[in-house]
Order: structure tokens, then sequence, then C-alpha cells
């Protein structure tokens, strides 16, 4: 075929024809129509086959009008922007446009994937439980890579994706979800009574299924009365519209995400910086659902051959972008809906019969398709489809409601079928969270019921299929949705049209069309389509014991697809109900889990991509850290340089050069992360005391105290030095990551515990720059800054405080030392930190002053056996296993994690000691985590008695040191114990104290 | 998305600008009697959670607002909010008698105790 | 006698282009955090014999006394800002005055920067990031609140209808930034409730 | 005799258009009395019948389920399987698990699709760098097959992988189990089910337990929705629901049940060949057979009996898990859902006894149950059928919460289950 053989000459509601828009479908160029879907594109050039089916490979065509749609799913999109997955029916067609088929290889008219639909006999549901078994090795190496690679749909972007997402918070009084009739209605009437209201949908253009419905409201269609609805509600102030917009999940306390497409359908607005996707936050008031209805399948064999669609979609087709599904169709149906594609087709043109399963229809339709002699074959089923790749021929055989096979059928030749078994409401949001259903057998399927939530149904969501029945249920859903959110409504109401519409015959419940032969012998009758369930592999879980629907689903896979059910769930409950007599209600409903449709992970991120992900905090020093070439490691949320390597030199090297700085002359750290907290009040002290595991309340003004904390567990979760300020006024270090934490935990227990302290804490870690300027000749720095400061020993001894200038910087001045150095640390307001710290480098020129990294520093404190919360600690450590015996106070009654370090366990024999370890070979560097062990064996398993917690290469004493924790270590002085690593090796090594570097303190006080 | 209320400072907001802090009216023993405390006692205090299906008490801090902690009584089930209350203060009378199982022991046990 | 040499968090960030609204840092204010219990009658005395006005006791209000503003923070925590020159004499007057009352009173001028967002979305740009409702009529000039805002916190003040300052601890400036300048992207404008006027 | 499923009953019963398949297990009504009644019908619960029949020669045994067999966790996890924990009683038990799940698709004669396509689980901190290199130090001399590997070795492994040593959170290495990997959960609970139903167990769905009868100090029997059992030894093995069961009968548990979150995208080709754990950034990933990519986050806060997805903690794992896979931007969320998990002090698992006689409990699971149903169900039915713990159980008892004597695995670098 060429050209548009499809494209009806006339008609097409949403399609321009002045403007053809080229695009390409798996490499061939074709053209369609501005307003075109990617789905009436392609139909409208004679092409009905989209892709293949999960399982069997079969050849599947479009079915659906959006989102339900499960047979034509397709890549869109080139390179990095390629998406796999979408469905055809909601793809706009924009020039450009590049899509693919998926699931099928070499290509979607001869896959060698279908061959096993030749074998389907062999797989029915739930298989693969049973065999793919032996031998054992198998399973990894042979049969799951070829069932890996046969299985997936589309292909994911193999680069990362170029595109922007974000995301965006709203508060609605109330929500409309879906913008047909109903929810055009309900957002007018609850707007004019004053409610702030957000209508979202998930099509381009308002009005839902307006424009396929029958019937006159006023003088208008109902097409006309949906446009004159949604241009009043565009004008109204406090409406905010969004279409392109699927209602993804509705959550606890009336939470829904939403999620926009914002420039899937137009590359131009991307280029102009719009974002990809937006996902909305949405936080409702009240929420309406005006989802509407999905049209249901019938289960006949061979009902997923290319051609055979939905009813309202084949009519959608034709109405709105102008494309006949064939030449000539049935119309196959249980309800009178249907009939209104006949009418539709007949007036396009188009060739239609319908086969109606009803012996004795009596709606206005089906009289008026007799009337306008259409042939109709009542108490009929299509009994089986011919044709393989497309529809050739039905055959239509006489019915009667629960009969199990057909005997006589006649055939008759056609190009498609359009099916109605019925109609769904779109339950999907209404169950999210909870919300209860009903069986209605009028409707042969779910409606509302009962919802924990402020949320109600209207329109064809509730199961309500009249216009007139719609528009009154819609309007009075909106008003007293404004009002159970604002109270008391405003006078204004909306009125409504008087509505005429065809009196509807009831639908007759049709879950399975028998055939001549036994259904679950060869014919297939698909329920599920896109992962190829039919109604026989229901019936065998059935039979084989998964009687749970959940049980049923989950062995068969049927509602697993990326439909996730929009179209089988009520089939398959109607089957299975059939197949055990029980009805439908008793059989249960499978779970409904958000999303409605998939939305893109992208948006689910947002912004939040890159430099964005999380944030890097930095210190006033950061972009001298980063000029200076500074290697960086992440501290909490913090970036600290870890070394600064000169021009040649490696890393190692360079934290060497930098620890000798420190020991021999003086060196400069960047310690801004430090937490810092001032802590106020009378009861100060004693919180203090409450919260150290040593005593504060002795310490003298101006002067400072090294504390430990642990948690209520009695392990230790931080340190640092606090210094008495005043009286009633203290000012606590953390460590860099626990800032934070540490005073959250102080908070907490002031609030919670000891309400009765009068204490105020406020953490000002941020206000300060803080560095440590350490090492021999670090006062003669000071002094060369401010010389009128006395920075003796004498006047500024170690372990005090004072506050001042330093070069013309107000600065807050410790003596404290983690290097075990002759060490300063000085404060000052943080935008004057990089001034000061410019200065101090200016100053120590002449004293061979250098920048040093985290890095040094944990080896210049490793050296003094000074422990790091989280390397000598582990979350489970306590203050004696690391030695600290000294700082847990005897005399103080209570303190947090006292009761716990005097259980038995944490007392008792055995703990892990805290040591110092030399290796035998001074140039044998123990690796990280090491651990030692009872005695070595050939091969594990070995008992092991402790690991290693910090380790490095000493340049101060020129050899390896390292600490460790290590079975009832403090006893064992002197003892050498083993380490076997990897590949055999054994290091052994001497166990020692964990002092390694001056030993008796002097340097400090130097 | 739970929307939590202060009753401080009567901000409302989402679950993401407040802090969960476990289960309310826990007692630390050690505030009160430091020295006789049994390993049961401290196992209790440390460990044993009530832990309904259906009506709970817990506490919440007002994290992204004005930084105090506060309670809270929730059903576990449909996560709704039956009232926010002070950090230092018992649940409504009503809904102490609507508690089951430890709760419910526990208010009774607090109730006799105050009488 | 050396100068002292001031950087402010987000002076390294130039002025951002291709943005649907003004944005930019104010780094001329100072900042006092006091702390202290309105029960007790000695403390909101002193505060406002230094201050000139009473404390905000409303929650997430403010008030304006001359060139200083005070920011409601919590039941027991008020966040000062006045022209930094002022800040350190103002803190120390506070100190003074508050003698041996109960109470907290810290200059911490540089502990948090501030981003200033002007113009007709600067509301819309905010939501983006936060969960906020700050179109729903409640967010009046002089509103204080505290919030996250994408992955940090942050504290806003709307300072006049269409004018809002962002307050960040320092080392998150340039991450709020950097945020901000994406969501108020030109292109990327919703134009929430656009009738709405 | 049950029926032998293998390829070969498959061509035979095709010829019969697969009507004459038996049932995997029978649906009995409860009989007045049994030996034992495990509580709960999860795969811990099924694994502890079938090997309370199979070690023990037990079989005048229940199950009885409030639901329907399997549709608690087991049915919810992302079937992660590893053992690579670093405290000893953890490896012992989660090794034992694994060894076991190496042979039950053939033990059970049941494919429940045991693919050890490895675990890796990233560094991406220097702490966490660290703590992986101390695990992987403790389990080398475990005897545990596993090791450290280097970025470019992930890179080859994962290619899909975020290699860009300056982002956020750049991989400096990662630890990597190669035995380790995945299985189809809802097989292991129906294999497990249909092994013990053949073994003579009654699995009694639709049951719920209304109430633990005790006499003085020990246990009698217990109330259901479909009568009173008498027994002399329960098994309460309820994850989540845990605690309302043992407040029946008087026992207060140290769980709290929070909700899991997990979720799937559409089912692509395959992009991902092992499982990927980032836990600085709290998630974890793998690839289904199906296509779908299988991932698994945080749980909300707070106590929670909903099993319902929510947004919070699922917005932070794929957030994380688009920066370290970016390719994964334009794929698309298919469904999520929550799984009650029963949390203890310490985040690992209590099996054993407690304070009342013939009452015997194995929960606290957490996020990491799967892995471990096998040996979960080996040691607990020696538990229960011999009134004593079993060595592998000992450590994971009731009263370790009195003494102290806590399993803390969070110390390696908060590693998630």
């Amino acid at each position: 075929m060429s050209g548009k053989p499809y494209r009806l000459s006339k008609g097409g509601s949403r399609i321009d024809r002045s403007q053809p828009i080229s695009f390409s479908f798996d490499g061939k160029t074709l053209s369609g129509l501005a307003g075109d879907t990617l789905a009436t594109a392609v139909m409208a050039s004679g092409q009905k086959l989209f892709g293949r089916s999960f399982k069997y490979h079969r050849p599947r065509g479009v079915v659906g009008l959006g989102a339900e749609e499960m047979n034509a799913l397709v890549g869109v999109g080139a390179g990095a922007r390629h998406e796999p997955n979408l469905r055809a029916t909601q793809v706009e067609l924009y020039s450009g446009l590049t899509s693919i088929s998926q699931n099928r290889w070499p290509s979607l008219s001869f896959d060698v994937g279908a061959f096993n639909s030749l074998f389907s006999r062999f797989f029915p549901g739930g298989f693969y439980y049973k065999t793919f078994m032996w031998p054992q090795a198998f399973w990894k190496h042979v049969y799951e890579p070829f069932i890996r690679r046969a299985a997936g749909l589309g292909k994911a972007a193999d680069e990362r994706d170029p595109d922007a997402y974000e995301h965006m918070h709203i508060h609605a009084d109330v929500v409309v979800v879906g913008g047909g009739i109903a929810g055009l209605t309900a957002t007018e009437a609850a707007a004019v009574s004053g409610a702030r209201v957000l209508l979202i949908d998930e099509n381009p253009v308002l009005g839902g299924i307006a424009d396929i419905t029958a019937g006159k409201a006023g003088d208008s269609s109902v097409a006309d009365l949906a446009k004159e609805i949604a241009a009043r509600v565009a004008k109204l102030p406090n409406v905010h519209v969004l279409t392109r917009t699927t209602a993804a999940g509705h959550y606890h306390h009336n939470y829904m995400l939403a999620f926009e497409r914002v420039a899937d359908h137009d590359p131009a607005l991307l280029a102009a910086g719009a974002p990809r996707h937006r996902l909305w936050r949405i936080r409702a008031g009240h929420v309406i659902l005006a989802t509407g209805a999905l049209e249901r399948p019938i289960a006949f064999a061979n009902n997923d051959r290319p051609g055979i669609m939905l009813a309202a979609a084949a009519r959608a087709m034709v109405e709105r972008y102008g494309v006949a599904p064939g030449t000539s169709g049935v119309v196959f149906t249980n309800n009178d809906d249907a009939y209104l594609t006949a009418f539709v087709l007949k007036k396009a043109g188009v060739a239609v019969r319908v086969v109606d399963s009803r012996a004795r229809p009596e709606g206005d339709l089906p009289k008026l398709a007799m009337a306008d002699r259409i042939e109709v074959d009542a108490g009929s089923v299509i009994s089986v489809v011919e044709g393989s790749s497309g529809v050739t021929a039905v055959k239509i055989a006489a019915y009667r409601r629960g009969q199990g096979r057909v005997i006589t059928e006649k055939k008759v030749a056609c190009d498609f079928v359009a099916m109605s078994g019925g109609f769904n409401p779109v339950l999907h949001l209404w169950c999210h969270n909870g919300g209860k259903i009903r069986f209605d057998d009028a409707l042969a399927s779910f409606r509302p019921h009962t919802h924990g939530d402020a949320i109600t149904a209207a329109g064809g969501a509730n199961g309500t299929m009249s216009v007139a029945e719609t528009l009154t249920e819609a309007a009075a859903a909106g008003e007293a949705a404004a009002k159970s959110v604002n109270g008391k409504v405003k006078a204004s109401k909306i009125k409504l049209p008087k509505v005429e519409e065809p009196k509807r015959g009831a639908l007759e419940t049709l879950w399975f069309a028998p055939a001549t032969g036994k259904y679950n012998q060869g014919n297939k009758h698909f329920i599920d389509f896109q992962n190829d369930v039919t109604a026989a592999d229901l019936e065998l879980a059935q039979r084989e014991g998964y009687e749970s629907v959940e049980h049923t689903k989950r062995y068969t896979t049927f509602g697993m697809a990326t439909d996730q059910g929009k179209t089988s769930n009520i089939n398959g409950l109607g089957v299975l109900s059939e197949a055990t007599g029980k009805p439908i209600p008793e059989i249960g409903i499978t779970t409904f889990r958000p999303p409605y449709t998939p939305y893109s992970f992208g948006s689910i991120a947002g912004a939040l991509t890159k430099d964005l992900f999380l944030p890097v905090r930095r210190t006033p020093i950061f972009q001298w850290h980063v000029d200076r070439g500074a290697v960086f490691e992440p501290v909490g949320q913090w970036r600290r340089a870890y070394t600064y390597p000169e021009p040649g030199e490696d890393k190692h090297r360079s934290i060497n050069r930098e620890i000798l700085c420190v020991r021999n002359k003086v060196g400069l750290l960047d310690a801004s992360t430090l937490g810092k907290i001032e802590i106020k009040g009378p009861d100060a002290a004693e919180f203090l005391d409450r919260m150290y595991t040593n005593t504060f309340s002795t310490l003298k003004v101006g002067k400072c105290r090294y504390g430990l904390m642990m948690n209520e567990l009695g392990f230790l979760t931080d340190d640092g030095v606090t210094v008495r300020l005043d009286e009633d006024h203290f000012l606590m270090h953390t460590t860099s990551g626990g800032a934070d934490r540490i005073a959250a935990w102080l908070e907490e227990w002031l609030q919670t515990e000891w309400t009765q302290y009068k204490v105020f804490v406020t953490p000002v870690t941020e206000q300060w720059a803080q560095f440590a300027i350490a090492g021999p000749r670090a006062r003669e720095v000071l002094a060369k800054l401010e010389p009128d400061f006395h920075f003796s020993n004498e006047a500024f001894p170690h372990m005090s405080f004072k506050t001042g200038k330093l070069g013309g910087y107000p600065v807050r001045i410790f003596r404290i030392s983690f290097s075990g150095e002759q060490s300063y640390e000085v404060a000052t307001p943080a935008n004057l930190g990089r001034g000061l710290w410019d200065a101090i480098m200016e100053a120590g020129k002449e004293f061979g002053i250098a920048p040093y990294g985290t890095e040094a520093l944990h080896v210049l404190r490793a050296e003094k056996g000074y422990i790091v919360i989280g390397d000598e600690t582990d979350g489970t450590t306590t203050p004696y296993d690391v030695g600290l015996d000294g700082l847990v106070s005897k005399k103080k009654a209570d303190f947090i994690g006292k009761r716990s370090l005097e259980q038995a366990y944490l007392k008792g024999p055995n703990r892990k000691q805290l040591v110092g370890l030399l290796t035998e070979d001074p140039n044998e560097v123990l690796p990280d985590g090491a651990y030692a062990v009872r005695t070595v064996k050939d091969k594990p398993p070995m008992e092991m008695i402790g690991q290693v917690t910090s380790t490095y290469m000493s340049p101060t004493l020129n050899r390896s040191i390292a600490m460790a924790l290590i079975e009832n270590g403090r006893a064992r002085m002197g003892e050498v114990i083993s380490f076997p690593l990897e590949g055999g090796k054994v290091v052994k090594a001497k166990i020692t104290g964990a002092v390694f570097y001056d030993k008796d303190g002097g340097r400090i006080h130097a | 998305m739970l929307v939590v209320t202060c009753p401080v400072c009567g901000a409302k907001g989402d679950e993401t600008d407040f802090h969960y802090g476990g289960q309310a009216h826990i007692r630390r023993p050690a505030t009160h009697d430091p020295v006789n405390i049994s390993d049961e006692e401290q196992r209790d205090y440390l460990f044993i959670r009530n832990n309904p299906k259906g009506l709970h008490f817990e506490r919440w801090r007002c994290d992204r607002g004005c930084g105090k902690w506060f309670h809270a009584a929730r059903d576990t089930q449909s996560l709704e909010f039956k009232a926010f209350y002070g950090i230092i203060e018992l649940p409504p009378e009503e809904l102490q008698k609507e508690a089951k199982g430890p709760w419910a022991d526990y208010f009774k046990k607090r109730a006799k105790a105050k009488a | 006698m050396l100068e002292a040499r001031f950087e402010s968090a987000l002076a390294q960030r130039s002025a951002p282009e291709n943005i649907y609204i003004d944005m930019r840092e104010i780094s001329e204010r100072g900042m006092i955090d006091l702390r202290g219990q309105t029960s007790d009658r000695k403390f909101t005395a002193a505060a406002r014999a230094v201050l000139g006005t009473d404390l905000p006791k409303e929650p997430r209000t403010s008030a304006t006394w001359g060139d200083a503003k005070i920011l409601w923070l919590s039941p027991d925590q008020w966040l000062i800002t006045c022209p930094r020159g002022k800040a350190q004499d103002l803190t120390n007057a506070l100190v003074k005055e508050l003698g041996d009352t109960h109470s907290l009173a810290i200059n911490v001028s540089d502990m948090r920067a501030i981003i200033r967002l002007e113009g007709e979305f600067a509301r819309e740009v905010v939501m983006k990031g936060s969960t906020l409702d700050l179109t729903d009529g409640d967010y009046t000039p002089g509103t204080v609140r505290r919030m996250r805002f994408a992955e940090i916190a942050a504290l806003l003040h709307i300072v006049e209808e269409k004018t809002i300052d962002i307050y960040v601890f320092r080392s998150y400036a340039h991450y709020a930034w950097d945020f901000l300048v994406k969501a108020a992207r030109k292109g990327s404008e919703v134009r929430l409730f656009p009738n709405s006027g | 005799m049950t029926q032998r499923y293998s390829i070969f009953s498959l061509a035979r019963n095709a010829m019969g258009y697969h009507m004459d398949w038996e049932k995997a297990w029978r649906s009995p009504a409860p009989k007045s009395e049994y030996d034992a009644v495990i509580v709960g019908a999860g795969g811990h619960g099924l694994a502890t019948a079938y090997y309370l029949a199979k070690n023990h020669k037990m079989t005048n045994i229940a199950v009885v389920e409030k639901g329907w067999l399997g549709g608690g966790n087991t049915g919810r996890n992302t079937t992660i399987i590893r053992s690579n924990y670093l405290q000893d009683p953890s490896i012992a038990i989660y090794e034992l698990a694994r060894s076991l799940y190496e042979n039950l698709s053939q033990e059970l004669n049941f494919n429940m699709m045991f693919s050890p396509r490895g675990v890796m689980m990233l560094c991406q901190t220097e702490h966490e760098f660290r703590a992986f290199k101390r695990t992987a130090h403790a389990n080398r001399l475990a005897g545990l097959d596993c090791r450290m590997i280097t970025p470019a070795e992930v890179k080859e492994i994962v290619p899909i992988i975020n290699d860009d040593p300056t982002c956020r959170y750049p991989i400096l290495g990662a630890y990597y189990q190669p035995r380790g990997g995945t299985g189809r959960h809802d097989a292991v609970a129906w294999g497990y089910a249909r092994g013990a139903d053949a073994l003579g167990v009654d699995i009694i769905q639709n049951c719920e337990v209304t109430g633990i009868r005790r006499e003085g100090g020990k246990v009698v029997g217990l109330d259901t929705a479909k009568g009173t059992i008498k027994t002399k030894k329960i098994g309460v093995v309820a994850a989540g629901h845990v605690s309302t069961i043992m407040d029946m009968a008087g026992v207060r548990m140290p769980i709290e049940s929070l909700c899991l979150q997990a979720l799937v995208s559409e089912p692509i080709k395959p992009v991902i060949d092992c499982v990927v754990m980032a836990n600085t950034v709290h998630g974890y990933i793998s690839q289904s057979d199906k296509g779908e990519l299988v991932i698994g986050g945080g749980t909300d806060p707070y106590n929670n009996y909903s099993q319902r997805g929510s947004f919070t903690a699922l917005e932070h794992t794929v957030t994380a898990l688009v920066e370290t896979f970016p390719i994964i931007s334009r794929l698309r969320m298919l469904r999520q859902w929550g799984g009650i998990v029963d949390m203890t002090g310490d985040r690992s698992p209590i099996i054993g006894k407690t304070d009342v006689d013939g009452l015997y409990v194995n929960c606290g699971w957490g996020t990491g149950g799967f892995k471990a149903i096998p040996g979960s169900g080996w040691v607990f039915a020696d538990t229960m059928a011999n009134d004593r713990p079993h060595p592998i159980a000992e450590p994971f008892s009731l009263n370790r919460f009195t003494e102290g004597r806590l399993i803390d695995e969070s110390v390696a670098a908060a590693v998630a289950h």
C-alpha cells in the first residue's frame, strides 16, 4: 500500500490537514498531520503492526485510546534522548520525531522470537517454576541469560539524560482529576463556590470523551458543551489547569503526585529552557476523581490480532484524526455504547456490522442501528478471528449467555474488529490510599464505595454513564468539596443545561466468548495482552491451587504488564469467577499501586542532579583550597582538604611533607567544619555533666576540657573540647560530622527529659572560620601578627582560651592540640576568615608555614594515640574499650549512657581494647581493617581476635604504626599477633601502648 | 506524605519538615533513681516498644519550624493523627481511654499512680 | 594595623543571567541570635529597652524598628537583623541590658547568607523547592517561616509582596543559589493561577 | 506422592492441555490439635514448617496464615541474597541461608531461580571504603568468597554506573560477593509450601490468630478465625505483625513495625547484571529476569502498618540512583509498594525461645529477611524441635537485649540489609 490509505478525506477534529509532519517509524520516513498521535499517524499510513508481545512475541497493533494501551509500545527519540515503552496512543506527533518498535529481532515483521508462539502449548502460565532446574548451574549460565535477553521491552538510552526536570509544590482546596464533562463541571462548581481548584488532565486538550459521546445539552452537542465549560474555566482566577499531566498517585493525607509532560510534544520548548517533565507535589483539601471509565476488551479466540481495537478507540480515531481503522469491520459488543462506533464508521464510509451478545438489545441505539440498516447479529459472538498479522475474517456464532462452546458459526470477511465488553470505572486513584470499592452488577464492574479521605468520584469514575446524571453528580461534588474545605459556600451556583440522550439498554455480562473447540485446547483468549496471559492460564493457576487472586496474578503475571491490568483486571476476575463458580467480589481484586501510569525517574529526581543532587558544604576557605590544588574528601556534607600536593608530588609524599612541616616548623589547618555550640544558662554546667562522661562543672572560666559523649547504650558517639566562657556560658566543640546531630541531641534532652533546666543551646558552627596553627613555631607566627598579644606558655597555657585581635581580625583563640604540637586554634567571623587565613599564611612564610589537610592531621594524631570517633570507635565501642576510663566519672550519679556501661556484657571479659601495634617489619603498613587471628591456619575459618582501626606509615618515626581493638589487648602488651592477609601472607605485629610519639607530652607545652 | 501540625507554634507542614522521635512516654529510669535499675528495667527503657496496630502515641520535633518537641497520637494503620499535645503532657482523656493493649495498661498505671 | 578583609558567602558568584526573577545576595545585613523566655518580664523589658519595640510573640511574624527587624524563630528565639556595622554594638547592648536574666544574645552576622528574590514570580520560584504554599494568602509581608528548601534548611522572610529573602547557613549558600538559578531559568515559568492577577 | 516437575512432565502435560496438574498444596481445614503450629505463612514460617517435617520428622504440624501464603514481606521484597555481613553471628546465619539457596530449586523441585549474579556494595566515602575493607578482611577469614574491587572493575561489571570521579559521591571501589544474587521471591514461598504440604504439613490460609492460650507459664493452644487449635508448641513468625501476636501471649517485644518502600521500573532489555547496593545514598538496584529494575530504599520513619507506598523514602532513593546510574533518568517507575518490616533495637533478628514454655519467636528480620529464609527456617525448626537454641540461633536470643549483647551490623557503614 502507498500513500495514506486509511486517512479519510474528511473529518478529524484534532488534526490540521494544512500542516503535514514528517517523522520516522522503524527507520521509515512517514508523514502525518499536526494533531496526530504517533498511533494515528502510523495507522493512517496503513500499518497496523506496532510491536510484539512479551512471551509469545505475537504481532500486536493499537487497541486503545490512551493510557490503557498495552500493545502499541514504542521507543521514541534518539541517542541520549531515547525513551522506551511509550504508548503510541499518547505520543503527540512533532516534526522530526523518530520512533522504533520494540521486543522484536531482527525486525517487526519478521521476529525470530515469534518461534515461541509455535511452542506456546509448552509454556503455560508459571511453566518456568517447573523446569530449567537441571543441571543446577544451567539456570545462571544458560537458561536465565536466554530468558533475560528475550524479556524486557524497549532499550534504555545509553547516555546521561541531557534534559532538565523540576518539581512544583502546590496546595489546592479542591483537586479535580480528569477534564471531561464531569471534571470540568466539578471544577466550575467548586470554583464559583469560592474554592481554589487545580484541574488535572492527562490529555493535551480538555473534554475527555465528550466528542464521542451521544446526546444534546441544551442547544449544543456534548462536545461543544465541554468546550464551553473549558473556556469559562480557563478564565477563572481561582483555577489552575494542567493538561498533559497525569495524576499519578494518591497518598496519605490527600497528598498527590502529578506528572506533567511539559516539553515532550515540542522540542522547541526544551530548547527554550523548559523542563522536560515537571512533577507536581500536591496537597489537596478535597479530591474529586473524574477519571472516567475504561472500555473492556472481550476474551474471544485470537482477540489479540492487529486490527482488533476497543470500540471507543476506533470511534475516536475517525472523529478526532480522520483515520479509519480499516476498510471493513465488525463491532462486537455486549452493550449499547459500541453502536456509536458503528454509526461513526458508517458515516465515514467504512463497511460495518454489529455482533451483539444480547439476544434482544433494547436501547435506543440498537434500534437506531437497525433503522439505519446496519446489520446486527444479536445473540451472537465472535467465536474466532482469522489472520495472523492482521484480521482477515471473523466467525460469528449464535450464543446464549453461559454457553460453553459454540456449535454453528458463519464466516465474515473483514479487516478490523471494534470490541466493547463494557466499561470499568477508573478506580486507581480511589484505591491507592485504601478506598473501598463494591461490585456493581449492572456495570459488571467495581465502583467507588467508601473512603477515609476527603475524596469523591463523579461521572464515569463513579460508574455513572449518562451525561445528565454525570453533570448533576459532578456539580454537586464540586459544591460539596468547596463547602467541606472552606466551610460556607458562596451563593453562586452553576446552571446545568437540559440534556437529551439516548436511552440505554442493559449490558449483558460477557467475560468470555466461546469458540468451537475447548478454549483451553489451542484457542487463545487473551486477558492480559502484553504479558500473554490467556483465560486458560488463569484457570490452570486455579487448578494448581493458586487460588488467591494475588497468587493467580503472581503465578501467571496477569495484570503485571506496563498497563498494570487497566484492561485485564476485571476480565480476569470474570474468567476466574466463571471457573470457580464464586461471585467476583469473593474472588477479590489485586491491589492498585501507584502510579496510575508510569512516570520518569528523571521527574522524581527533579532538579536534584549533578551539583544539586546533595549539597556540599563549603568553608570560608574553600576556594583557596581549590586554587591551591587540594585533594578533597567528604566529611559528612562537608568537603575538606585532604592534602595539598605540590606540583610533581603524589598524595603520599604530600601528606608526609605536611606532617613533617607541623612537627618541625608550623602548619595551618582549616578546622572551620568543627561543630560549635554555645550553651548558656544557670544550669548549663549541670546539664553538661549529664551529657558528657566526664565532669564540666569543675572547669574554670577561660579553660578548655576534652569531653566524651556516649549514647544511652553506653557507646561513644562524639568527642571534643569545651570551653567555659563564663560561669554560666560554655562553648562546645563537636566532631565535624556530629555538629547538627549533637546540637539536636542536647535540645532533645533539654526539652524532653530535663525540662526544669534553664539552659539555651545555640549552634554557631557557621559563624566562625576556625584554623589550627600547629608546630614548634606556631607562637612566632601569631606573635608576628599581633606582637602585643601574650602567647607565651605562662600567659596562655595549654587548654586555655582568650579573645582579642589578631592582625586586625577579631578572634577567639584556643590553646588546644590534636597534633601533639604546640597549637593554637583561632576563630574569626566567617566572612573575615579568608582574609585572616591569607594573613596567617603571609606571616608564616618566614617560619616555613604550609597548609596541612585532614590526612596529615589523622597521622599526627595517630602518632600521639588520640582516637577519632568513627575510626577507633564503630558504634559498639565504650570509653573503657578505648582506654579512656579516666574520662568516665566515678562520682557523678547519672550521665547519658552510664547505666548501660554497667551492663555485664559491656564490662565483661574479652572486650576488644585499644592498643598500639608495631609491625615486625617497620616498612610493612598493616591494611585498613585487617583482622588478627588467634591461630593462623592453612585456610579459613580462623578465629578473629580484633581489628586494625587506624594504620599509617609515620614519617615522624620513620616506621609504620597502627592502632587496633584487640581482645583483652591491654593485658597483652608485648605479645606478637598475626594478621593473615589476602594471598596467604601473614603480617606479625607487637602489641604496644597507643602513644607512639612524645610520650611525656612535652611538645604540647613547648 | 503526612501533614503534621506543631502544637507549640501552630506550623502545619509536610512530614519532611518534622522529625519523628519514636514512642512517647518512655520513662528514663536513671533520671529518677540512678542507683537501683535492674537489667530488665534498663532493657525495657532502651528496647521494649509498644508497637500497636492502631492508636499509638509518639514524639515529633518541629524540625524546620520552632524546633520544639511535642507529642502526637496517631493511628498506625490509617496514619491519621488524632491529637497533637505538649511534650510534657499526657494525651487527651478520651484517647487514653481509646488506647489498647500495652498503651491501655500504661495509662491505667499512670492514672493509678496519680490517684 | 591591618584592616580585616571581608568576603561574603556568595562574593564569588556572578549575577545570574537568563532568569525570570531578580536575585542577589544581601551581604550588608548583620544578624543577632537572641534567646530568652517571654514569660520572664525582665527579659522582655530588657529586649524592648535595647530594640525599641516588643519582641514579636506571634509565631512566624516579625517586627521592625528603625533599620532593625526582629524575626520570630521560636517561642524563645529571635533573629535580629540590622546594618552589619551595628550588629556588634547592638549585641553588646543586649548582653549588657539583659544582665543576669536567663538569656543568650550572640552576634551571628556571618552564620547565614541572605538571598533576595524579587519579581512577579518570586513566590513561584521558591515553591519549586519548598512545600509551603506561598500563594494562599497567609504569607503576607513580614511573615517569617523556617522551611526545608531543596535539600537544606532555610528561613523565609516575606519582605514585601514580591520581595522574598531566603536565609541559609553560610556553607550552603552556593547550593541554594545554584538551585534558585536553575529553578528561575527562563522557559521554566509555571504561572500559577494565571488569572488571579 | 507429589507430581514431580520437570521438562518431561511439562511436555507430557502439554499433550493433555495441562488439565492434569495437581494442586501445589492442599487447602485443609485445621485439625483440633497439632504437635506444633507456626503462625505466619511467609517464607520463614513455611521454611520452618518444611524443615520441622523434613529434618525433625514433625509432620503433624500446621502453618496458620491470616491472608494468603507468601503475601507479606516474602512477596514484597527486592529479592537480594548475600551473606557478607560483618559480625560473626550474622555471617553464620546468612551464609547458611545462602548456601541452602544454592540447591533449593532442586531440593524443593520448584524453580526459585536463585541467580548468583553477584552483589556489589559501593564505597562512596572514605569512611565507607574503610568499613568495607574491614568487612572484607573479616569475611575472608570466615571463609566467604568475597573481595574488594576497584572502580575499574565496578565499571566493567556495571557499565551504566556513573564513574565520574568529580561527582557528589564518586565510586572509590566496591565490596563484591560473586555468589550473592537474587531469587524469585514468590517461588521461595510456593516451593516451601508445596514441599511442606507434601510432607503432610497443613497450611491453613485465611486463618487469623485471635488469641494465644496459656496455662501458667506454658502455651496450650491458639484461637483462630477457624476455631481453637490445641498445641504445645507455637512458633510465631509474623514479621511486622509479631508484636500483635506476642501481645496476645503477654510477651512484650523490642520491635517496631515500619513501612519499607520498594518499586520497579518498566521492563527494559538487560542493562545491569548484578545487584548494586549504594548504602551512602540509601538505594539498591537489580534487574529482574522480566527486565524490570527492582529498586529498594529506606523506610518511612514512623511506625506504620499501612503497607502502602509513600513518596518520601522513594524520592530520596530514586534521586540517588539517577545520580548513580544516569541512564535510568528516562526510564519510568511502573509500580511502588510498601512492606511492614519488624525492626529490633540493634537491627538484627530475634530467633529462639521466650519466657513462656512452648512459645518460640522468629522475627526482627527488618529490611533483610528474604536472604535468610532457608537458614532461618533451618535453625528455628531445630530450636523448636529440640526446645533449645540451635548454635547459630543462640546469639540471636531475645535475652541479648537484657544483657546488652547487641549484634549491630550498622557499624559497617550503615549497611542496608
